[in-house]
């Protein structure tokens, strides 16, 4: 324990720190571009310093959030500015600080025009996103998570591809319809609240509504709300199809994002809220909800084998692979959310780096498409190995912290019921196949025509785009070889999330 | 027994043959004319002598005013009725210089619809009215009660507060009316020459241009 | 840590240091990049020979074994897996033909990649097999296993995709891989089983609390599971092994592996990876024990991919695709084994096999290298003078693996076919003989079509064939020291050799469940008619070999052989088309599994997202429907209001009010 | 007689104030024509005096002169707190139009004296809406808000677009004024009274006993009239043609006025004659407000959905916006009598209309700017590449944009949240409305957004015009932008309008 | 008949109706004006009526009349302003040729 740490805000620090760098951003002049971008790298930088502090200073073995800091926001309704963190969430915070100077920096080249306006969007999603991690005031909960929207909405938009405003405006409405909902269901739960107690305090906060016991139908409902807000955001089958055109036209830091945090976003809400908050309805729902992860998780492989285009097929990989976290917790096995967790975390750095190395060749080539590519391996070989390593590390190689998430959430299924894990499993073969057909089409072989037409542009990573994918190597290994670096920081919240729910455990059929 | 105007008139109580009482015949009369008048007016191809009808009919009404014992309405809408709103009507037909014109220049195309419409507004206002015991109403009518009228006007707070209201908003209208249909007599810099209208849908890359303000 | 925990740290962080290092700097070591993967492995190899010695001949360890935890890899709750490593009798068997074959390869990689511009990426593949193929050997729980499985096969996939420009090596690579997760499939299904079942995944029973290998038993016997759980266990994990270790219908890898440079060939797709399956199942026996419908299942596949590879095997061109098959045919017969309650005697072919097939792999790759990267017999013949080690040796393996006597295949598959009858599986025995026969007339073939008879070797590549250097050479001579050996040394007298003997503590209570009665091994009676025929059907096979297609100076009878093919022609077709499983697997994954793919994305794209986009759609379009009202024409304005105070007034008056 | 005391002066001070306020204009333009900065210094700082009179006079929370509501002229007028809160509204509004329209009008050669003097005396009659207590104060106020209305959209006489939504305007409004008018006369005539409390306990002691069952045809007749003349002014569905072409044709910051002006007032009109007058029969009426309700924001968002002309768009975003207002005035009705959730409904409805006046005008004055050059359209296509031209102008709309489609932690998000809260308080078919009213609010997205696309994701025509802001102009913007912000994100003010509303809600009941 | 208070409602509701159907029907911008004129004096006989049967309110339903009046006044100046104005723009006084704006 560092004790200075516990004198600080240091959440709103964290969560606040990229505003400030977004106002510093904002006054500084338009031409200047090294200072806009250098100016956002730094303060990306300061805010992951922040949560590095925050995460040598944490207390794995302590119930309940930690720093936690409270002030009255909307007094009249109970309404607090209230942060705090557990493993959980600050597993996720480090990895949205990390992927976002990952990203800041992944931005230095690609992003030429606009960089001002780049980098205060970037920023503030930044803000959205670790806020809503933190929170546990329904109301900024919902704040962080509509903040997320905007700056995202521009990111795609603006520096989009071609078809970037269809895309865009796609992803904003599905993900407004959901939360909208969620606001509903949150509104609801909070009225159900006073009108019980009498008193709006406490109506908002997480703790109490957590501990309160909503009637049954009010369950229902408002889990219906929150699920389809989180369904929407996983995304889960049938509720994606904003993720493969958001992730074509958004540009490669966008897509990082997007798929290493903001994906995570709604498998967050899954576990902090929608289910310890509606134990009983979660229950009612949970098979109908593993089923959905289930063929989110086939479905969504047996797509990406056909995919034309290197992001899309990336992108279909992701809703398999959040199959697996939506299926982890709901079967509410410790093993499951243990799986679903490092699956999250997982996810966000394999496909980060996917999605790098797919921005990395877009910048070259102008294209994605897996048929002009072939035979990099001799003309980019470091490229190919990295894109070897995150292929591998994507299918779940043993090593690699796919394959503890994976792993860990098929033993929690099978735990619950053997059939979901063999389903499941299938995303083994199928992870294997579309991955390394991929792999297989762009890296090996005779250089392609196309590839020999860009020339000498075609040039292997640089030291920029290594420093981008470096720190993603090491953790993705680093997990996989000492998982419990991070089963253990969030395993006294897991163990808390499974005593509230007593899965009805399945025999062996 | 005749009563209100009628009364100090040495008529037979009823009208003879008919059996009617003096005043009914002229409400029916009245009400005669009033309709007929109004009924021209909606239908009347010439809209000059729509504006006559409509005097017709005011003039009509104000009889019915009368009958109905309320003098100082009756005066009051043969001044402001037929003595300024129709003229103001007539010189707005002479300004925009309505001619007659076939039946499709005077009906819209719905008119049918709105016939019946109209028809369904009228029969619902009877209806309604028809079949409603009015709890204040008395047996018969009362005679006219213009000092009191007068009083009321002057001392009662709510029409004190009215008549105020009334005066601002004559005030405006008037202001905002002479504005509007004052003629300009050079176009000012920056208006458009001639005020273009702009038709929907207009083609998307428009960026500028029409004359829509 | 004790001084043998480190040394078994070492023996893994040896070659993975290795692997590092080679990566890094490699590609700056240009010719002399083995320089740092040979050394390495020939410490593991000592390191490995140390323990070996300790296991085996001291004892050192106990009947038990070395146990040891490196640290907690996986604290999910109560889902706790340790980093933990065995050593026992098993484990040092292995160990053995691991790190020899293993070294060895790497020796005489050096000479035969020595003109590979990528030989650095080669070394640093190998070396990360290494290390692979030792954690796999010495895991002690499911999972730790399961990890070194998946990664051995990332080792075959780099290594078979080695010459990644070549379209058919990465999609050989590309194939071995997903084959192999379909058994993987299985495999991780089968770990969950173990775990929901027993909730621990170690192998057996330490300090650290009781293992699987007791736990299991103790539940079928408590009745806690029904036998058809066990049964469901004990093939899920079966189709683990039959992935990696290539059984049909999971066998369709294998020969496309050899896009792979013949070392790795030998290596891994010949002498070690491929038997991991075997390796498993031997481990799990404990498991396999309790229930005899899996064991007879692991027989039958054993026995029916022995006869069926073997069958390819007689009339495939590419020399290194009959070997491929031979040790599907080889594989088939230790799976057999296995069934039938042979577990050491498995073992035993395995470690046989494993030195005379390192052998046979690394002599064609010496041809190949001969007759400059030609792999088609047609266009060799007569090579026998002119690379004589290769010729002798390779003669020596095939003498070897066709189960002549004393030679060290004879004791080996003697042994299993011998057990089989003996334990009830007659029909094992059967075919297991059949296969015997087709070993030594395809092993003929091979011999005949590539060192006698006339030379078809293209005349500009002639003059310039030459015996290998000697860094290929002697691994040669060194592997085939103990093809000729090793059945003597450890193998007799059979059943209670040397091997046995070690292996005896590991299969005890397998042995014991399976109630065979070990009657001991006598030169009379049962025994030694089955030894006889053994001997008398590869006597057979091989003569059948010599006749149709020489030996030294024999003359081969093509007229024969093709008037034989003839006769047979359906049959000859079927196997030259390796009974058209890639055609099927080709019909049924690629056409139809494509088909399914681009229904699914059709149904995505114009079904999901089609009602997403219709909703949108729709929204618009009835937006501008109701824009319609909207006229523009104030009479219709003032009709609608009109209607509307007619809805409200009617319903005020006649439907509330009512 | 007549008794004119303190309390009178200072109960009808504020609408006196304003209406002498337009004569100052009129007549001072009569001596010194053409001056048009100094009638807007003028008309501000009379309006910004008189809104501080607002305050001083009261009755607001712990403030004021008058403590509770004051009635005057025989309680023909009374100031409570809805009328200081309806009060100091108008008169922020019109401050703002006042603001923002000289620039607009100048170069279109139009003055700025009448066009102050009609905007002063519109919202002179919406004050008197808010204080009436008499339906013939009420219909006379009404008259007085809307006849300037009629002659402001028509203000650019020489447009013939303008005198096109004039004369549909004047026409439609006269229509329904004499609708109205009907309805008064029958009540008069049934009740015997026109004044507000009078009818009110009439109905609560013995008419309204049993609800509309109890009433006569006749009486049923008028409040039909009634109902219909007010769900006009506040153009709901289905009267509410006149909207898309009034405010299409008239000058930008006229039809920003005419977007929340007369709303705002006829809100007030509603809440007088609904909840005051006949709050007793509101189980009977509530079935009517909610079907209003749901039509009103659903046709009102499909309809905006296609538009390609922002100042149309925003007229049938408007009319949504009346849909969810109408959500609230649904929820009072719903609640039980006595309820908190009755209260809860009132608060939303104003304060719907307090934080949807300041954005609605903010988007209108963004047009308004925009359009400064005579000839420039209100075609979206305008908008083009408005985030390169004028960033800080495009930043203003996208802030009043996502405020309107009520994205947190802006003024119309919390405005949603009041309204769907209070629905969700009565529970039942509100609860069904609050979900219809999220749709909706989603669905808007897709609108409002599309000017976004414009502004940051389209290119500029190459012909666009520069676009230079008028100091007043930006004065204008940065009032709105700060309205818009503040209520939403800076807790006392948040708090102050919150309470304002409560009282506003608690005087009405 | 004069004496019936019905009677004048009826006929003040078929003023209030002949003037609708003016409205809905005619094309003229006068003549929709002068519909609206007859329209108010129905209220207004609506309003005298009530007066004349009831007598409490028998001055308020005047003094209503009256105001009712100096609305339609102001009603009038105001529409014809706008007439004019537009008749100007357009050289038309057919309401439903002003139709530049619609959807």
């Amino acid at each position: 324990m560092i004790d200075f740490v516990s004198g600080l805000p240091i959440l709103s620090l964290i969560t606040f720190t990229p505003l400030a760098g977004a106002v510093l951003i904002a006054f500084l002049p338009r031409e200047r571009l090294n200072w806009i971008r250098w100016a956002a790298l730094g303060t990306a930088l300061i805010a992951w310093a922040f949560s590095l502090l925050l995460l040598t200073s944490f207390d794995p073995g302590a119930a309940g959030f930690q720093f936690g800091e409270v002030a009255d926001w909307v007094p009249a309704f109970g309404i607090q500015y209230k942060l705090g963190v557990d493993g959980i969430s600050l597993a996720l915070v480090v990895l949205t600080t990390t992927l976002t100077w990952i990203s800041i920096l992944a931005s230095f080249g690609p992003i030429k025009e606009r960089v001002k306006e780049y980098m205060i969007s970037f920023l503030i999603l930044e803000v959205g996103m670790t806020g809503v991690f933190l929170a546990l005031d329904m109301f900024l909960f919902y704040i962080f998570w509509e903040l997320v929207l905007i700056p995202m909405y521009l990111i795609i938009g603006i520096w989009g591809g071609a078809n970037r405003i269809y895309a865009t405006i796609k992803f904003v409405l599905y993900t407004l319809v959901g939360s909208l909902l969620m606001l509903v269901a949150i509104l609801a739960m909070a009225y159900t609240y006073q009108a019980h107690t009498g008193t709006w305090v406490g109506a908002f906060d997480y703790l109490t509504l957590h501990d309160f016991g909503f009637d049954p139908t009010l369950q229902f409902f408002a889990f219906a709300a929150f699920f389809l807000a989180f369904a929407i955001k996983v995304p889960m089958f049938p509720f994606h199809t904003w993720l493969p055109d958001a992730h074509v036209e958004a540009p490669t830091a966008g897509s990082v994002i997007l798929a290493g945090v903001l994906l995570k976003l709604g498998g967050y809400g899954l576990l902090r809220f929608a289910v310890p908050l509606f134990p009983d309805a979660a229950h009612d729902w949970a098979p109908l909800v593993i089923v959905l992860s289930l063929i989110g998780i086939v479905y969504g492989a047996i797509v990406a084998l056909v995919q034309p285009d290197l992001k899309k097929l990336v992108a279909y990989s992701s809703v398999s692979h959040m199959g697996f976290v939506t299926l982890g917790i709901f079967v509410f096995t410790e093993q499951g959310l243990h799986g679903a967790l490092i699956q999250m975390i997982a996810h966000g750095i394999l496909t980060g780096g996917l999605f790098l190395l797919v921005g990395v060749i877009y910048e070259r080539t102008h294209d994605r498409t897996i048929a002009k590519m072939g035979g990099l391996a001799g003309r980019l070989p470091v490229y190919s190995a990295i894109l070897g390593f995150f292929v591998l590390g994507s299918l779940g190689l043993p090593g690699l912290a796919g394959f503890i998430g994976e792993f860990v959430t098929i033993i929690g299924a099978f735990d619950f019921y053997p059939w979901v894990a063999a389903i499941a499993a299938l995303a083994m073969m199928l992870g294997a196949a579309y991955l390394l057909f991929m792999y297989q089409r762009v890296v090996f072989g005779d250089l392609s025509d196309f590839l020999k037409g860009i020339g000498h542009h075609l040039t292997d990573l640089n030291r920029t785009e290594i420093v981008t994918l470096a720190p993603l190597v090491v953790l993705a290994t680093g997990f996989g070889v000492f998982p419990g670096l991070l089963l253990q920081l969030w395993q006294t919240p897991v163990t808390e999330f499974v005593a509230r729910l007593v899965p009805a455990a399945l025999a062996f059929p | 027994m005749p009563t209100g105007v009628l009364a100090d008139l040495a008529l037979p109580p009823f009208v003879p043959f008919l059996n009617w009482a003096w005043d009914d015949l002229l409400f029916l009369l009245l009400a005669g004319i009033m309709l007929a008048a109004a009924v021209f007016v909606v239908v009347g191809r010439n809209i000059v002598r729509s504006g006559v009808a409509m005097m017709l009919c005011f003039a009509a009404l104000a009889g019915i005013y009368v009958l109905a014992g309320a003098v100082i309405v009756a005066a009051a809408q043969v001044l402001i009725y037929i003595g300024a709103i129709s003229i103001l009507v007539l010189f707005a037909i002479m300004l925009t210089q309505s001619k007659s014109g076939p039946l499709s220049l005077v009906f819209h195309r719905q008119a049918w619809a709105g016939l019946l419409a109209a028809i369904g507004v009228a029969l619902l206002l009877i209806l309604s009215v028809v079949n409603t015991e009015w709890p204040l109403a008395v047996a018969d009518r009362l005679w006219s009660v213009t000092d009191e009228v007068a009083l009321l006007l002057f001392t009662d707070a709510l029409y004190v507060f009215a008549l105020q209201v009334i005066a601002v908003l004559l005030t405006a209208a008037v202001i905002g009316g002479v504005f509007i249909a004052k003629r300009e007599e050079s176009a000012d810099p920056g208006e458009p020459a001639a005020a273009t209208l702009e038709r929907q849908p207009r083609p998307a890359d428009a960026g500028v241009g029409g004359g829509e303000a | 840590m004790t001084t043998d925990q480190i040394f078994v740290t070492l023996l893994l962080a040896l070659p993975l240091s290795g692997f590092a290092l080679t990566a890094l700097v490699g590609r700056r070591l240009h010719t002399r990049a083995w320089m740092i993967a040979v050394p390495v492995l020939i410490a593991t190899w000592a390191i490995a020979m140390y323990l070996v010695y300790q296991t085996l001949f001291l004892h050192a360890f106990g009947d038990e074994g070395l146990h040891f935890t490196l640290y907690k890899w996986v604290p999910a709750g109560n889902f706790s897996i340790d980093f933990n490593f065995a050593v026992d009798a098993l484990t040092a068997v292995v160990l053995i033909v691991v790190t020899s074959i293993g070294m060895l390869v790497h020796v005489y990689s050096i000479g035969y990649m020595a003109h590979d511009p990528g030989r650095w990426r080669f070394f640093a593949y190998l070396n990360l097999f290494m290390f692979s193929m030792l954690l796999l050997v010495l895991a002690d729980n499911f999972m730790l296993l399961f990890a070194a499985w998946e990664l051995v096969g990332l080792s075959s996939y780099l290594l078979i995709g080695f010459w990644y420009n070549r379209k058919s090596a990465a999609l050989a690579a590309k194939k071995a891989f997903i084959v192999n997760r379909v058994g993987d499939f299985g495999f991780a299904l089968g770990i969950a089983a173990v775990w929901t079942t027993v909730g621990t995944l170690n192998f057996t029973t330490t300090e650290a609390g009781p293992g699987v290998f007791q736990l299991l038993p103790q539940a079928l016997e408590s009745g806690a599971i029904a036998p058809w759980m066990m049964t469901g266990i004990a093939l899920l994990l079966f189709m683990g092994a039959m992935g990696k270790s290539a059984q049909f219908p999971l066998h369709v890898w294998l020969p496309d592996a050899m896009e792979g440079p013949t070392p790795v060939s030998a290596l891994i797709h010949a002498a070690t990876m491929v038997n991991a399956g075997v390796y498993f199942v031997a481990r799990a026996n404990p498991i396999f024990a309790q229930t005899p419908d899996a064991m007879s299942l692991v027989a039958a596949v054993g026995i029916f991919t022995a006869i069926l590879a073997a069958s390819i095997a007689l009339t495939q061109r590419d020399i290194k695709r009959v070997l491929a098959y031979s040790t599907l045919s080889q594989l088939g017969y230790m799976f057999a084994g296995l069934g039938v309650g042979a577990f050491a005697a498995a073992i035993f072919h395995l470690m046989t096999h494993g030195f005379f097939k390192g052998l046979l792999f690394l002599g064609s790759g010496s041809v190949i290298h001969a007759v400059h990267e030609e792999q088609d017999m047609n266009k060799m013949g007569g090579l026998w003078r002119k690379i004589p080690i290769t010729h002798w040796t390779m003669l020596i393996g095939s003498i070897a693996i066709a189960g002549i006597p004393p030679l060290a295949g004879f004791f080996s598959k003697d042994e299993i076919l011998a057990s089989a009858y003996k334990n009830g599986f007659q029909t094992v025995w059967t075919i297991g003989v059949i296969v015997a026969v087709m070993t030594g007339l395809y092993m003929f073939r091979l011999m005949g079509k590539t060192f006698y008879g006339e030379s078809h070797v293209d005349p500009h590549i002639e003059p310039k064939i030459h015996e290998s250097p000697r860094s290929m050479t002697v691994p040669l001579i060194l592997l085939a020291i103990p093809s000729v050996l090793l059945g003597l040394v450890i193998g007799w007298p059979p059943e209670s050799g040397l091997l046995h003997q070690w292996l005896a503590p590991v299969f005890e209570h397998a042995t014991e469940t399976l109630e065979l009665h070990e009657a001991p091994f006598v030169f009379a009676g049962i025994d030694a008619t089955l030894l006889f025929i053994g001997a008398a059907a590869a006597a057979l096979g091989v003569s059948f070999g010599i006749w149709f297609f020489g030996l030294f100076g024999f003359t081969q009878r093509q007229v024969t052989v093709e008037r034989l093919t003839d006769t047979f022609r359906p049959l000859y077709t079927a196997s030259f088309h390796k009974w058209w499983f890639d055609e099927l697997n080709d019909l049924i994954f690629v056409r139809f599994g494509g088909f399914v793919a681009r229904a699914l994305w059709w149904f995505d794209v114009r079904v999901v997202d089609g009602t997403v986009n219709g909703i949108a759609a729709l929204t618009q379009s009835t937006g501008r429907g109701i824009r319609q009202i909207q006229t523009g024409h104030v009479q219709n304005y003032a009709l609608g209001i009109a209607a509307g105070l007619l809805v409200i007034a009617i319903t005020y008056i006649f439907v509330v009010a009512r | 007689m007549i008794s004119v005391d303190a309390h009178t002066i200072l109960a009808l001070l504020p609408p006196v104030g304003v209406a002498l306020l337009a004569l100052i204009v009129v007549v001072v333009d009569m001596y010194r024509p053409g001056r048009d900065r100094l009638l807007v210094g003028i008309a501000v700082g009379g309006l910004a005096l008189l809104m501080a009179l607002v305050v001083v006079i009261g009755p607001l929370p712990g403030l004021g002169l008058l403590t509770g509501a004051q009635e005057v002229f025989d309680g023909a007028y009374v100031r409570d707190s809805l009328t200081a809160l309806v009060d100091l509204l108008l008169m922020a509004i019109a401050l703002l139009t006042i603001l923002f329209g000289p620039d607009y009008l100048r170069p279109r050669g139009l003055p700025a004296a009448e066009f102050a003097a009609m905007l002063l005396f519109a919202i002179t009659g919406g004050m008197l809406i808010a204080g009436a207590h008499d339906l013939i104060v009420l219909f006379l106020a009404l008259e007085l808000l809307v006849l300037p209305g009629y002659l402001l959209a028509g203000y650019a006489k020489r447009d013939g677009l303008s005198t096109e939504g004039a004369i549909k305007y004047f026409l439609l409004g006269s229509f329904s004024s004499a609708i109205f008018l009907f309805g008064l006369v029958l009540t008069f005539g049934y009740i015997g009274t026109t004044n507000i409390g009078e009818i009110a306990s009439s109905i609560s002691a013995t008419l309204g006993a049993n609800g509309f069952k109890s009433l006569s045809p006749a009486l049923l007749m008028g409040l039909a009239l009634l109902t219909t003349g007010a769900a006009f002014k506040i153009a709901a569905v289905p009267f509410h043609y006149w909207t898309p072409d009034a405010y299409q044709g008239s000058p930008t910051p006229v039809t920003g006025y005419l977007s929340v002006g007369p709303k705002v007032a006829a809100f007030a009109l509603i809440l007088r004659l609904f909840v005051d007058a006949l709050g007793g029969l509101k189980a009977d009426w509530t079935p009517f407000i909610v079907v209003l309700a749901a039509l009103t924001m659903t046709l009102g968002n499909l309809v905006a959905v296609g538009q390609d002309n922002i100042k149309r768009m925003l007229a049938y975003s408007s009319i949504a916006h009346t849909g969810y207002i109408l959500v609230g005035l649904a929820a009072f009705g719903a609640a039980p009598v006595g309820s908190l959730a009755e209260q809860a409904g009132l608060q939303a409805v104003l304060f719907y209309s307090v934080a949807y006046s300041f954005m609605n005008l903010g988007a209108f004055a963004v047009v308004a700017a925009l359009q400064r050059r005579p000839g420039v359209t209100s075609q979206l296509a305008t908008f083009a590449g408005l985030g390169r031209r004028a960033p800080l102008l495009a930043a203003l709309m996208l802030l009043f944009l996502l405020s309107l489609t009520g994205i947190p932690p802006l003024a119309g998000f919390w405005a949603k949240w009041y309204v769907i809260q209070s629905a969700l308080q009565v529970g039942g078919w509100l609860t069904l409305l609050a979900v219809l009213t999220v749709l909706n609010a989603a669905a808007a997205a897709f609108y409002y957004l599309r000017v976004a696309v414009y502004m940051y994701m389209r290119e500029p025509a190459d012909s666009a015009p520069a676009v230079e802001l008028g100091g007043q102009t930006r004065i204008g913007l940065g009032l709105a932008a700060l309205g818009t912000v503040a209520i939403g994100l800076v807790p006392p003010v948040t708090i102050a309008v919150i309470t304002m509303a409560q009282q506003a809600a608690q005087a009405l009941l | 008949m004069s004496h019936s208070l019905d009677a004048y409602l009826i006929l003040s509701a078929l003023l209030f109706g002949v003037g609708t159907f003016g409205f809905l029907a005619r094309r003229n911008a006068i003549a929709m004006l002068m519909s609206i004129e007859l329209m108010l004096n129905g209220v207004n006989l609506a309003a005298v009526a009530f007066g004349a049967f009831t007598p409490e309110l028998q001055a308020h339903a005047a003094l209503i009349a009256l105001i009712v009046m100096a609305v339609a006044a102001a009603e009038a100046t105001v529409g014809l302003a706008i007439v004019i104005a537009i008749y100007r723009n357009r050289r038309t006084p057919l309401v439903d040729e002003y139709s530049s704006m619609r959807e």
